[in-house]
């Protein structure tokens, strides 16, 4: 049984979800700020396992429910990238700032 | 006695003759005005039946010692039992008073816009809209109806102003309508406080009025009321509206706005601000006494510098409704009792004011004072009621004009404190600017050499004539025989002010 | 905290890959970065006894997720290309934003330390291959068999959604589809 | 009100009086002036005259009727016309409109109705081929109606009303010829400058009503209203007991429309409008107005020595300052309108003399006061429809085109000499006994001073009108006299006045005096003054001396005509005389320079520029607000996630763990 305590895990996972979140707010490649997104979701898979190690009454399902948020994850980034290789096609180019559309 | 009906119909009658205008071809300019000559000239005759019962009902009554007004011809039916919100119409002297007011000036308008050509149908329904809202905001003795009335009679005269206005009439319209529409926000929030604060979950004025609000309710919501009602009687800072709405509103809309609906605000301080709130009233009219000061000092001044003929009689409206609140915020019987005359003075000398303005304007296509000349003959019968409608403005006697300002004075100066005084004062002096700005006006237009290019002006048509004569009769009626309105007054006037007499001292 | 080596490295495992992630210029490196994160990730579960979701965290993550993102990468990214470069005020704001939360969280971590510390031990092998099989396949009250099958008609959906969206259109020359490119 | 039964009929019917002008007025003003103007003349005369006849007949049984009376004041009918107080309060303040008959309103009731008569005939003649005439006639008929109606007045708020009804009137007839830019001119300022005095007149009534609590002369004039009204009133401004502010702002009405010294300015250009106009109204009524409030108000007057000091200033200065003038003028209306200025200052200045040093009051300065009104309506209307004549021969007003009209107009030329003498004060003439007994009530209550100036202004009177006199008939005629004939229609009254003009003086003296023997004025203090013989003797020597001056001046052998008519090359102080001491070119001044562009333009520029530019700044700040708003919608991701989680974050710290 390893000396570290859950919370020592939470700030780990704090830690990442900001590093993740610095990217994601950084970046202009549309793709890096996927992989960003994918790590802040890492970070919140390893507070539901380091909750469902550490204090849940029913840890199977804690870790359960980590597995399926990894597969939802999946299925999403798999979309989101179609999303991206279509948009590059029509638009030469993945820089967020130049794809403003929306604006008001 | 069917009355009650009779009272009801005086507003439903508009509604009608809009109803029946949707019918009528788009080009039948004729029919759409005849429609509304037989609908208001009908509302006109409602009218004055009602007056002449209204005035044996209430023939030698004993002066009014409660301080519940008395409504005749009432009719009290629930509307939404949910918030105990009634349809309760009921008229006292003043009610009466405006509504005839009001029939009259419709009357003349209906007339006086007989040229209008373009989208003539939508024009008339606006104006029964609004008509019907005035109608109702002066019978209707329930908050709530009051507001919803007041509302119906604000917002047409976006449209009526934006469409048929003439010069910068989009950023009069859009201007007018704010401002109003500000107002009427403030008085929201005061009707809503009134319901709330008076735990009885009513809004009928009668009852709420004699429910003791506390000092410091009193103290907040009754400026929030005042200057919500305010605001349509052109009070100091917030008059700016009237001069550009009026000086773009078409005649009709003109007449019908400064000679009724900025009535509407001195008619709302009085039958809500004062009558419900009469510490607040007591307490706050020593100071505001000082803007409504400057109304009436102020507006002859400015109107001295205009050219326009519509901005001049804006400014002239600014300063006399000046004199209105000046009425109301003496505290005094007579006070009250001349701010009331003064509304109906004011109504019929407006109404004339703008419709021969019109008129005037139909032919010479120029309001600028400047360049007009000699129209006296040229057009003999507009000149002599322009002349006429200026004197009755600068309070002649034998026009109404005097009659209400010598009342308000005369009661102004019974409010024995200084700033009082002093504002009667100055009132009282500024009759004589009034006097310069008026004969200037006339004189620049009426007398002096004809430029050539007026050679050929016509004199007033058959409409014409009719719309004016009915205003005259009204300014002669009311100057040459006081009498019959002061005693009707009395009976509407003593309870408000045993009201503010009881508030006064407890 | 009798910090305890093996976490601490897998810990600074991670964080080096989350840095990489967020900082590389080049996307390229960065998803490689990422995959030594994941990599270090599923050696923490399996420092928290969580074989099976070390395992699910490598097979679909590494193995599935990433690649497909490698292979974006290379097919949107044209050779040569200037990598972006995003404004110095920018990045600050990002910094200060993550910082904030950082700052937030690790404040109502600390917070609750004394609650935390108390329900520490659990059995070891709690999420071992045979409860989660069982967990997730038994139809039970309990079970998530449900949830088992309606993952699989989402991952199906994906699937198919992804084919039609990203597929190249077909070569036929009608004139709305010429205008449209 | 007496029992209306006892009273004769002409009493019980003085409303009568009224209803004749208002009736002429309705009738012409509606009817006639569109369709038959020819008609508007004559049938406007016969009501004249049925008017005039009433009058003479109302006069005379109220004369029987009083005999009794205190003050020999009746009020044979009335009615309550507006209350102002509530119905059923101890005392609601009531305005009614009736008659009040007494020795001055009486005697102003028959000047009025006599003048107007002749007025109206002599316009039959003056207006005939006017095409404007169907609009003169009502006009004139309004103007009486308002002027009988304000001697008539039972309460100071009738008064006011009809007041203004004259002022209206006055605008009206001024502004007769309004294509003529000059006397639209002259009608605006006149209705302003009246205006102007009676807005205080209107503030006096107000505070006197709500010191007195009514209206009626009998209770202002009371013993009981001057204590009232000692109690001091707040005005806002300053704080001062209520009589001599009252008092002054009452009299205040009297100065603009009597047209004193100051607000004069008006009278000489009213002279724009039609001679016959200014023959009724600036002459004989309208002007008289303030004197006759005067004598109305006058036991309260009295009870303030500081106004009636005021009065009998005011009334002496611009006696002396219209002569003055009157002497340099060219222009023969403006000559005749200067001396209405002067006579009036003299009729003013009695009033205010007859307050003896003392205290108390000679009786004697209060009827001479009235007796000088009565005389100097007669000669003075006289003066005007002779002035009339003469410009409808001579073409127009100016001296210079006249002279020499003694052969063709001998008839005007007799009554000019009449009415000269009588305003000159020569002895058998009624300007004698009426001038000489205010300078003698002057002396006898003891202001020397005031007695002089009296005396010397009549030396000055004398003067300018044998000056006006000799160079209108005597001389060669100084422009063509082929067409020059006497209007039937305008001389018969000249010729009727000139009797009242010539024995007035004898034959009223009497009836004045036993109308205000001392007992009748009920509370005031009566005194007997020092009789001052010598007066009558010195004012006749200075009167026979100003008219042989003239003589020789403008008429005697050596006369200079040409000299004396020509006013360009003259000593400044001549040329400052001609041009009326720049009064006029004053007023303009402060109206048009600090009133028009210190005053209103400033406001005009606060009222566009900063009340309504807050207004539009509220519309453009509420558009600003919403393009920065805008701003952010900027289409970036990055901003959009940044507030996301930026938004997340503050929310946490807000709930309450700001502060770990």
């Amino acid at each position: 049984m390893t000396g570290f305590s859950l919370s020592a895990v939470l700030v780990l996972a704090a830690l990442l979800f900001a590093v993740g979140l610095y990217g994601l707010l950084s970046r202009r490649n549309l793709i890096g700020m996927l992989l960003c997104v994918e790590l802040m979701l890492n970070a919140a898979n390893v507070n539901l396992v380091a909750f469902a190690r550490f204090e849940s009454g029913d840890p199977a399902s804690g870790a359960l429910l980590s597995v399926f948020s990894i597969a939802i994850a999946g299925a999403e980034m798999a979309v989101a990238l179609a999303i991206l290789v279509a948009m590059h096609r029509r638009r030469r180019t993945l820089d967020a700032d130049e794809l403003n559309e929306l604006q008001g | 006695m069917s009355s009650p009906l009779l009272l009801s119909a005086i507003w439903v009658v508009p509604l009608l003759a809009a109803f029946a205008t949707l019918f009528l071809k788009r080009d039948d300019h004729l029919a759409v005005k005849l429609v509304h000559a037989v609908c208001h000239g009908g509302n006109l005759l409602l009218a004055i039946s009602l007056l002449v019962s209204f005035l044996a009902e209430t023939e030698g009554a004993l002066p009014a010692s409660g301080t519940v007004t008395q409504l005749h011809f009432a009719m009290d039916r629930i509307w939404i039992p949910a918030l105990n919100i009634h349809y309760n119409v009921g008229v006292d002297g003043l009610s009466m008073l405006m509504i005839l007011l009001t029939a009259m000036i419709i009357f003349a308008g209906v007339f006086a816009s007989w040229g209008i050509r373009d989208r003539a149908r939508e024009f008339f329904i606006l104006l029964d809209l609004l008509v019907a809202g005035v109608y109702g905001t002066f019978m209707s003795f329930d908050l709530f109806a009051l507001f919803l009335f007041y509302e119906v009679a604000v917002l047409p005269m976006y449209l009526l102003i934006g469409v048929w206005g003439t010069g910068r009439k989009e950023y009069s319209a859009m201007k007018l309508t704010l401002m109003l529409v500000a107002g009427s926000a403030l008085l929201m929030g005061g009707i809503l406080a009134l319901y709330f604060g008076s735990h009885l979950q009513t809004f009928d004025l009668n009852v709420l009025s004699q429910y003791p609000f506390p000092r410091s309710f009193q103290r907040l919501f009754f400026p929030i009321l005042f200057f919500g009602f305010g605001v349509l009687s052109a009070i100091f800072p917030f008059h700016t509206w009237s001069p550009d709405g009026h000086a773009s509103a078409p005649t009709a809309v003109s007449m019908l706005h400064a000679g009724v609906l900025m009535k509407l605000g001195g008619y709302g301080i009085l039958r809500v601000a004062m009558y419900v709130l009469p510490e607040g009233a007591t307490e706050w009219f020593p100071w505001l006494i000082l803007p409504i000061a400057v109304n009436v000092a102020y507006g002859p001044f400015v109107a001295l510098r205009q050219r326009d003929l519509k901005y001049i009689t804006a400014y002239s409206s600014v300063s006399h409704l000046g004199l209105v609140l000046l009425g109301l915020a003496v505290c005094t019987f007579t006070g009250i009792k001349g701010s009331a005359m003064q509304m109906i003075s004011h109504g019929l000398l407006t109404g004339l004011f703008f419709a021969l303005i019109g008129m005037i304007y139909g032919r010479t296509h120029t309001r600028n004072v400047d360049e007009m000349g000699g129209l006296m003959k040229r057009m003999p019968f507009l000149g002599v009621s322009f002349v006429l409608a200026g004197f009755a403005g600068l309070g002649l006697p034998g026009l109404s004009g005097f009659v209400a300002e010598s009342t308000i004075f005369l009661g102004a100066f019974e409010n024995p404190s200084a700033v009082v005084r002093g504002c009667t004062v100055v009132a009282i002096l500024s009759i004589v600017t009034t006097a310069v700005y008026i004969l200037r006006a006339a004189n620049r237009m009426l007398h002096g050499p004809l430029p050539e290019r007026f050679g050929t002006l016509t004199d007033a048509v058959w409409n014409e004539r009719l719309a004016v004569i009915v205003l005259l009769i009204g300014l002669f009626g009311m100057g040459l025989f006081p009498g019959w309105i002061a005693d009707a007054l009395d009976g509407s006037v003593a309870p408000l002010f045993n009201n503010l007499v009881r508030a006064v001292v407890p | 905290m009798n910090a305890d080596p093996v976490f601490l490295a897998v810990a600074a495992a991670m964080v080096a890959g989350a840095l990489g992630t967020a900082l590389c210029k080049n996307v390229l490196h960065a998803a490689l970065s990422l995959v030594l994160c994941f990599f270090a990730t599923a050696i923490l579960y399996l420092l928290l006894h969580a074989e099976f979701n070390a395992l699910a965290q490598t097979m679909v993550y590494v193995g599935g997720i990433l690649v497909f993102m490698v292979f974006a990468i290379l097919m949107t990214s044209r050779l040569g290309e200037k990598d972006l470069e995003s404004g110095a005020g920018r990045r600050a704001a990002a910094l200060l934003v993550s910082g904030a939360f950082l700052f937030a969280v690790v404040q109502a971590v600390s917070g609750a330390e004394e609650l935390l510390s108390l329900r520490k031990a659990a059995n070891e092998g709690f999420a071992s291959f045979g409860d989660v099989g069982r967990l997730l396949l038994s139809p039970a009250e309990g079970g998530q068999l449900v949830a088992f099958e309606l993952a699989t008609a989402l991952l199906l959906a994906a699937l198919v959604g992804v084919v039609a969206v990203a597929r190249r259109p077909a070569p036929k020359s009608d004139p709305e589809e010429e205008e449209r490119r | 009100m007496e029992n209306a039964a006892a009273l004769p009929f002409a009493l019980r019917h003085v409303w009568i009086v009224l209803a004749l002008p208002l009736l002429s007025f309705v009738l012409n003003g509606l009817w006639t002036c569109r369709k038959k103007e020819s008609w508007s003349g004559p049938i406007s005369t016969v009501l004249a005259g049925a008017n005039w006849i009433f009058g003479t007949l109302c006069v005379w049984q109220w004369w029987k009727a009083s005999a009794g009376l205190p003050g020999r004041s009746m009020v044979p009918w009335s009615f309550d016309w507006l209350t102002f107080g509530q119905l059923g309060t101890f005392r609601p303040l009531t305005a009614g409109i009736g008659a009040l008959l007494d020795p001055i309103s009486a005697m102003m009731v028959f000047v009025v109705a006599t003048i107007a008569f002749f007025v109206h005939v002599y316009s039959i003649g003056y207006m005939r081929e006017d095409p404007a005439r169907g609009r003169f006639f009502p006009l004139l008929s309004l103007f009486a109606f308002a002027m009988l109606g304000l001697v008539l007045a039972t309460n100071v708020f009738q008064m006011y009303v009809f007041w203004e009804l004259v002022g209206v009137s006055s605008y009206q007839l001024i502004g007769f010829w309004y294509h003529k830019p000059s006397a639209v001119a002259a009608s605006k300022k006149a209705f302003i400058v009246t205006r102007f005095a009676d807005a205080f007149f209107l503030l006096g009534i107000v505070v006197l009503a709500w010191v007195v609590r009514s209206f009626d002369f009998s209770v202002l004039n009371s013993a009981a209203a001057a204590e009232a009204l000692l109690r001091p009133v707040s005005f806002g401004f300053f704080e001062a007991p209520a009589l001599p502010v009252a008092a002054a702002l009452v009299f205040a009405g009297g100065w603009g429309k009597s047209a004193m010294f100051p607000l004069h300015i008006w009278l000489p250009d009213a002279m724009e409008g039609p001679t016959p106009v200014s023959s009724i109204i600036h002459s004989a009524t309208m002007v008289v107005a303030g004197v006759f409030l005067s004598a109305r108000m006058f036991p309260l007057f009295s009870a303030v020595p500081s106004v009636m000091g005021l009065i009998a200033f005011v009334g002496a200065f611009t006696a002396a300052f219209a002569a003055v003038v009157a002497i340099a003028q060219q222009d023969i209306k403006r000559i005749l309108a200067f001396s209405t200025l002067s006579q009036i200052g003299y009729m003013l200045f009695a009033l205010g003399a007859a307050a003896v040093c003392g205290g108390g009051v000679l009786v004697a300065g209060y009827s001479a006061s009235m007796f000088h009104v009565f005389t100097h309506a007669f000669f003075k209307c006289l003066l005007f429809l002779v002035a009339g004549s003469v410009i409808h021969v001579a073409g127009n007003n100016m001296l210079s085109c006249m002279g020499g009209l003694r052969t063709k107009m001998p008839l005007t030329y007799l009554s000019a000499l009449a009415a000269t003498l009588a305003i000159s004060g020569i002895p058998p003439f009624s300007g004698f006994w009426s001038k000489d007994e205010i300078v003698a009530s002057a002396f006898q209550a003891g202001h020397p001073v005031l007695g002089t100036v009296g005396l010397l202004v009549g030396a000055l009177t004398a003067f300018y009108m044998f000056r006006f006199f000799f160079l209108i008939f005597h001389g060669e005629a100084r422009s063509d006299r082929s067409h020059a004939h006497e209007d039937r229609w305008m001389t018969f009254p000249i010729v009727c006045l000139a009797i009242p003009s010539l024995c007035a003086g004898i034959l009223a003296k009497p009836l004045f005096e036993s109308a205000f023997r001392p007992r009748l004025l009920p509370w005031v203090q009566a005194v007997e003054g020092t009789h001052a013989a010598f007066v009558p003797v010195a004012a006749t020597l200075l009167a026979l001396l100003g008219a042989v001056a003239a003589w020789f001046l403008y008429c005697g052998p050596k006369a200079d005509v040409a000299r004396a008519l020509d006013a360009e090359h003259r000593p400044a102080w001549y040329r400052l005389v001609y041009r009326k001491f720049c009064i006029d070119e004053i007023w303009l001044f402060v109206v048009r320079r600090i009133l028009f562009e210190r005053v209103a333009a400033p406001i005009k520029w606060f009222d566009r520029k900063i009340v309504d530019g807050a207004m539009n700044l509220v519309g453009k700040s509420v558009v600003l607000a919403g393009w920065c708003v805008n701003a952010l919608q900027n289409g970036s991701l990055a901003t959009a996630l940044a507030f996301a989680a930026g938004g997340f974050i503050l929310v946490w710290l807000l709930a309450g763990n700001l502060f770990p």
